[in-house]
């Protein structure tokens, strides 16, 4: 099985989609125990993302990505701007000169994204970050292809994954990002980073499906 | 929301649009990607000072561009750090060959754009080392989290650098001062009101008729603890005995190692406050609160610092470090030497910034 | 209530004590009567320039008491004109000699307090001149009323005199120079928010989410009109087109004559702003408004001003002249001439305005 | 019939009574079309001259009053200060050197402060500001007196004059003071330098009743 260089090109719109979507909503978690900007950041990133598409939807799925992740760096800004933009970039370099991607090398390439946002942001799991759903999430999709699985069925466990991450979030105390100088007064609150995660997992699962 | 703004997209670029009518005899501003200059630049052997962050912070940083402080800055959407395509342009604007020195705030979002920002410019020849400002004592432990965030220390700590680098400083030179005006530094904030970012539309956080919030930081984010409203003199003391007291300060923070072409962890020690220092004392408004009360501010901290032996030489009174319209104030509190004191003196020519010239 | 303040009754003279330990290189502080004076007065054979008003504008006057600007600033209760008692004790110290010019803002209440002060001032010997400004355009009629009131004009002319005083003009020229800065010199502000004076303890007026005022002083008084919020540009318009449009003002004031010995009604007319006229545009936050949306109203003022053909050579920009922590802004544009222009330029050294030196 | 120092004595300790009592009420008159600070300012000055008056209520009638202007000068401000100032600076003139006054005097002398405020102020009759109730409550007092009334009896109809003029200034236009700045949105506002000049009279009448 395998996933394709349109199925890509589609998912990213469904990232911008979604993330339009819960604009309002990332950006109230976010002024929760943050500055309230999360849903905005993004939003801006991937509209941006989405008028840079048809310049090289033609080209192979590694210059797509690096363009995305160009794209993300230098329009997000904030935190999430170079984590995810690192994580495109990584993501990207793996899948240089690929018209379409296997179950395994798509696994691989996610996991290269989680060890550059891990670089970038020396977050640990648990610090109450995107990692908390994305790396948990990447984990279970290449378990699963380990073990057979389809993509979708992957993906679907992965999705799973991701929403536990998210969820668990809420109990956490933040370590990094903003939301640690709030100190025990982040408890109770879910993270926006963890949250927008989610939501790119399952917008690959959506698109997919 | 009641703001003097047209739309809320356009807000950074249109007050960009206006700062550089206001003030085209000392700047210049770039547009896509946005950044401020002087108009002067390249300054011939002058290490280049680059600042940034996010916007609602007026006049940090745009508005210490100029003759004595940066050399550019790079200001994001309001509240969100600058991206790193603004520095590495910024960068090649202000370039005299003799370096650039990244004066960055300790903000996930600002240390990893400008760490980016500044593998570009690496990789496209250019000497940078970025040094980071963390002196907000309102952040107690350090050791598992993001450490203390960037305050009202940057302000003091572009004004000085900016001094040195036009007496001649080199960039090694220029850091390590950078970094001693970081450990010499120390603030607390508070709110009596939040802010409303523009795109959002409504204030960042609710506060009581009687309440304020204790330890903030300048993105308009809840402070550490939430009480009831006092007496302008208490709360100076809660914030003067804050960093007064704070104990020796332990933590490590990545910079570019130039020997070994990667980024290292080095660990900074700040050292308490003792008798007999002499200190700048920096009162600053969050943005909405007016002179006459920070006034009342410094009356009760200059009567603390008589107390506790420390000697204020100089003094800056002012919004300086702001979160939009927030009501409320920050105390910074910056131990000198001769030679900062020098340097803190020296001529400065920018919108914001003005003397001896 | 929500202010950094202790007691209401003290905020006035903790503010001066701050604002004494703050600037002890610049000024001095006497209380009772309260003023604020330059550390090197008398400067001798030079004219003194004092002015003064209620608190809660600062910095004006006190923020410009120094080198290049005012001698003395006699400062009231919070929104109320000082009394005689500190015109008279400031211009004892003051004095050199050489006469004294007080500039006032045109209130009822300004006004007769400064005439009681030159008339006490006069009994003792000195030489006093009274000057008025009025500036204000949303004021429409004055035939029957107290006229225009005084405001953004004010910070101007007593920079531009400050620095003639400096330059030796004696007391006649310089009360004609600070007259003619005044017909020169128009204004017109809004506010977005009330504000609240401590001893009453609640906002002096109450604005709906979706309301401005049009048309304000800087005593927290309503305007002129209460209209819905409009973008900065829309708000820009109506202050610049009032300023730029209003037809010939014509009024009577009252002076001091020397000869005649009494007070003398004269009439000055303000003739309006032609095509190709130089001028000094000044955006002035009323307090709560960030420099941020500052540069947006300006960035709007200049494209009206290019429109209409006046040319911007000087600018302003900032809480100058406020009505404590109320959001809002004004603008000022004062013709210019050459002379104008070189007295701007002029070395300042005041707490708030500081250049050249 | 007379008036003796005393009686002077007590009314000016009954005007800083009824001040205080109304501190509020005046301030916020002025808060809806001057600036929120008349009782403030009239308090503050009021309470400034009860502390003086132990140190002159020996001396003649006119020191006391001198006294009284000097202090108010010095200690009100704004516009209000200046006038009442003036006031009463013209009242002692004419009372130098006297213990008591008869009402013929007491006449004149008030309306020589009446005199001194409009010299000061430059108001008309019908500019809504103090002078509303004041010049027809010391008419009135005057006219009594000239017509063979005791001194309480033309108190009284001074008073109502006094109570007649302040209400008057509600629907008046004002064209003094800081009033005069909100042009026809004044109307519909009792002045509050017209209030303060009814309890002046006022708290006259009360103390020699
Ligand atoms: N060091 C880090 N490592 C991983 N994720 C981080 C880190 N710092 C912040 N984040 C994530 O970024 C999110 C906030 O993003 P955003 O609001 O766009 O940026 P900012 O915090 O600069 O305003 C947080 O919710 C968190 O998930
Ligand atoms: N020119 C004037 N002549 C007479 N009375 C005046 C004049 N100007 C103001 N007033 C009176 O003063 C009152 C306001 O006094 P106050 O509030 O103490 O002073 P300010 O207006 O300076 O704040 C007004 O209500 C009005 O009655
Ligand atoms: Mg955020
Ligand atoms: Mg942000
Ligand atoms: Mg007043
Ligand atoms: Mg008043």
């Amino acid at each position: 099985m395998s996933i394709t260089k349109k199925q890509i090109v589609q998912w990213l719109q469904a990232i911008a989609s979604v993330i339009e979507q819960n604009k309002d909503y990332l950006t109230e978690l976010d002024a929760a125990i943050g500055d309230a900007d999360h849903g905005i950041n993004l939003h801006r990133g991937f509209q941006k993302v989405l008028t840079q598409l048809p310049k090289v939807e033609d080209k192979d799925i590694g210059s797509i990505l690096k363009t995305v992740s160009m794209t993300l760096i230098s329009n997000v800004g904030g935190a999430s701007g170079p984590l995810y933009g690192t994580f495109f970039l990584r993501v990207s370099t793996e899948a240089t000169g690929k018209e379409e991607l296997t179950d395994t090398e798509l696994a691989h390439l996610l996991q290269a994204g989680v060890t550059g946002v891990v670089q970038r942001g020396k977050a640990n799991l648990g610090d109450k970050t995107m990692l908390d759903a994305l790396s948990p999430a990447v984990d279970a999709f290449a378990e699963a292809i380990t073990q057979g699985s389809t993509i979708v069925e992957a993906l679907s466990k992965s999705v799973q994954a991701a929403e536990i991450g998210m969820k668990e979030t809420i109990a956490l105390v933040a370590k990094k990002g903003r939301a640690s100088y709030l100190g025990e007064r982040s408890a109770g609150h879910q993270d926006p980073g963890a949250t927008s995660s989610y939501l790119i997992v399952q917008a690959l699962w959506e698109t997919l499906n | 929301m009641k703001k003097l703004i047209n739309h809320p997209d356009d807000f950074v670029r249109e007050s960009l649009e206006g700062m550089a009518v206001a003030h085209s005899d000392l700047i210049k501003v770039h547009f896509e990607p946005n950044f401020i200059y002087r108009t002067d630049v390249p300054v011939p052997n002058k290490v280049a000072l680059i600042s940034g962050g996010g916007s609602g912070h007026e006049p940090l940083h745009g508005g210490f561009v100029g003759m004595g402080m940066l050399d550019a800055a790079c200001p994001g959407e309001i509240f969100t750090s600058p991206t790193p395509d603004q520095m590495l342009e910024a960068a090649k604007v202000v370039s005299s060959g003799a370096g650039i020195l990244n004066i960055v705030k300790n903000y996930s979002g600002d240390v990893m754009n400008f760490e980016l920002a500044a593998e570009l410019a690496l990789s496209e020849g250019m000497r940078v080392l970025n040094i980071l400002i963390d002196d907000d004592v309102a952040v107690q432990d350090s050791l598992y989290t993001q450490g203390r965030r960037g305050v009202g220390t940057t302000v003091l700590a572009e004004k000085i650098c900016g001094a040195a680098a036009e007496r001649g400083y080199e960039l090694k030179q220029l850091a390590h001062l950078c970094r001693q005006v970081n450990i010499n530094g120390r603030s607390m904030g508070i709110a009596l009101t939040s802010c409303t970012p523009p795109a959002k539309g409504s204030l960042m956080f609710e506060l009581g008729e009687k309440e304020i919030e204790m330890g903030i930081g300048i993105h308009g984010e809840p402070g550490r603890k939430r009480m009831p409203l006092r007496s302008a003199d208490e709360i100076t003391e809660m914030l003067a005995l804050s960093i007064i007291e704070d104990a020796a300060y332990t933590r490590t923070l990545r910079e570019w190692d130039e020997e070994k072409e990667e980024w290292v962890e080095i660990e900074i020690i700040d050292l308490p406050f003792k008798k007999g220092d002499r200190v700048l004392a920096f009162v600053n408004s969050m943005g909405g609160t007016p002179l006459s009360e920070l006034y009342i501010i410094y009356r009760k901290l200059a009567q603390i610092c008589e107390q506790k032996g420390l000697q204020i030489v100089r003094s800056l009174i002012g919004p300086y470090i702001t979160s939009l319209e927030m009501q409320g104030c920050s105390i910074t509190l910056l131990k000198l030497n001769d030679e900062l004191i020098k340097l803190w003196d020296a001529p400065v020519k920018t919108p914001a910034l003005r003397w001896g010239i």
